[in-house]
């Protein structure tokens, strides 16, 4: 599975994209979003405050109770600010 | 007809205009929102905006067609810039065309209230002491402006 | 600033847009309304527009007035055109400037509504088959639209 | 007084001003509107449905109920078409 970060989560994670194996146990944005929190220190800088944080599954916005069965690409990045 | 885009360079509004109601016969009113970078009590040198390539056309495109599917128009364009952005230098453009008056209006306050909270773009601010300013933070009002479209189906 | 003008030429947009927004760097957004003759499915040869000369002007400058005072502009400029006008071709305009997006979105909107339901001119039909249609008849819908207004101080 | 007429009013009583003495008893738009729809047929025409009619008195609009001491520029015309 591919994941892309942007603005201050690419930052605080320290990176723009990775690709990852999908650890067994993890079944929704929310549950992605905890074990990469867990994982290292730029995963707990950029997703200390899950409830901030939005997603996008297949470039569509996914709410973190949203599953990740079938999920080719997966985005993380702050409330959005354009227009 | 929709046109949506997003591209680094600026755009051209009266001719982005002339384009939308080339042989339109049927057109009244003709809107345009264009958004403009201001200078934050000159603080500001530029904003840079970041956006996911891969998303936003799509994503600005579902809004522009919820858009369309909403009001009664003739046509609506709509460009968005990404890169780095001066003072004064235009940022996005909704242009709606309408046989009626109200339905470009409405379309135009409603495209710009989806842009802002589901397009998706981050603003990051350049300061003119030259140092890297911070990522715009989203307005709680944006959010409420874009709930009205929920509350009020008529409006 | 507000710029009000009564004129038989057609306007140009982007010349209005460039002289209300020069040296402001405080512009945010930016919304132009165009109204344009529609050719009422081909019976349109043209529209006639009449005016009353002496207070044309000081009625818009009314409007406009009450308008900058209503929400915070960075400036306003207004134009309406009288003569015949053939399909397709401008009648009025409406630019706003302002800070924040909503209010320039809700001054085009107001001014719009009175504009209509205010301003002293009246319409007629010119028809393609070479005769006078009638006048056209002021709208109930209009008059609801202005008095949106009045019920609700805050939308 | 003078007296101004637009659009269709000013076709049916056949002339776009005129210059009038008010004749006594004429206090208000509404008195005045009466007694343009009773002195001649042009005025009989443009006025048969004074609800309809609008009003300014110096350039600007008044309802019926205005008096009219101290006008002098009354405009009568149908509703606004506009914008």
């Amino acid at each position: 599975m591919k994941l892309l970060y942007f603005a201050w989560v690419r930052e605080r994670i320290g990176k723009a994209e990775e690709e990852i194996a999908i650890p067994a146990g993890i079944e929704t944005v929310s549950d992605l979003i905890a074990w990469l929190a867990a994982r290292d220190e730029g995963g707990a800088r950029a997703f200390n405050e899950p409830e901030v944080i939005r997603a996008a599954i297949d470039r569509t916005h996914a709410s973190h109770d949203m599953p990740l069965a079938g999920a080719q690409e997966v985005a993380f990045f702050p409330p959005m600010t354009g227009g | 007809m929709i046109t949506v885009r997003i591209q680094r360079e600026p755009f051209d509004v009266q001719a982005e205009a002339t384009l939308l109601t080339a042989g339109a016969t049927d057109v009244g009113a003709l809107v345009t929102f264009t958004g403009l970078c201001r200078d934050e009590g000159g603080r500001l040198l530029a904003l840079e905006l970041e956006h996911y390539p891969g998303m936003a056309l799509e994503e600005i495109t579902r809004i522009a067609e919820e858009t369309e599917a909403r009001f009664e128009l003739e046509g609506l364009t709509v460009i968005h810039r990404h890169g780095l952005v001066a003072p004064g230098e235009q940022i996005v453009l909704v242009l709606a065309a309408a046989s009626h008056r109200r339905a470009a209006l409405q379309a135009a306050d409603f495209m710009m209230d989806y842009l802002k909270t589901r397009a998706p773009f981050w603003k990051r601010e350049h300061l003119t002491d030259g140092t890297l300013g911070d990522w715009v933070q989203a307005s709680a009002a944006d959010d409420l402006d874009a709930a009205r479209w929920q509350r009020d189906e008529t409006s």
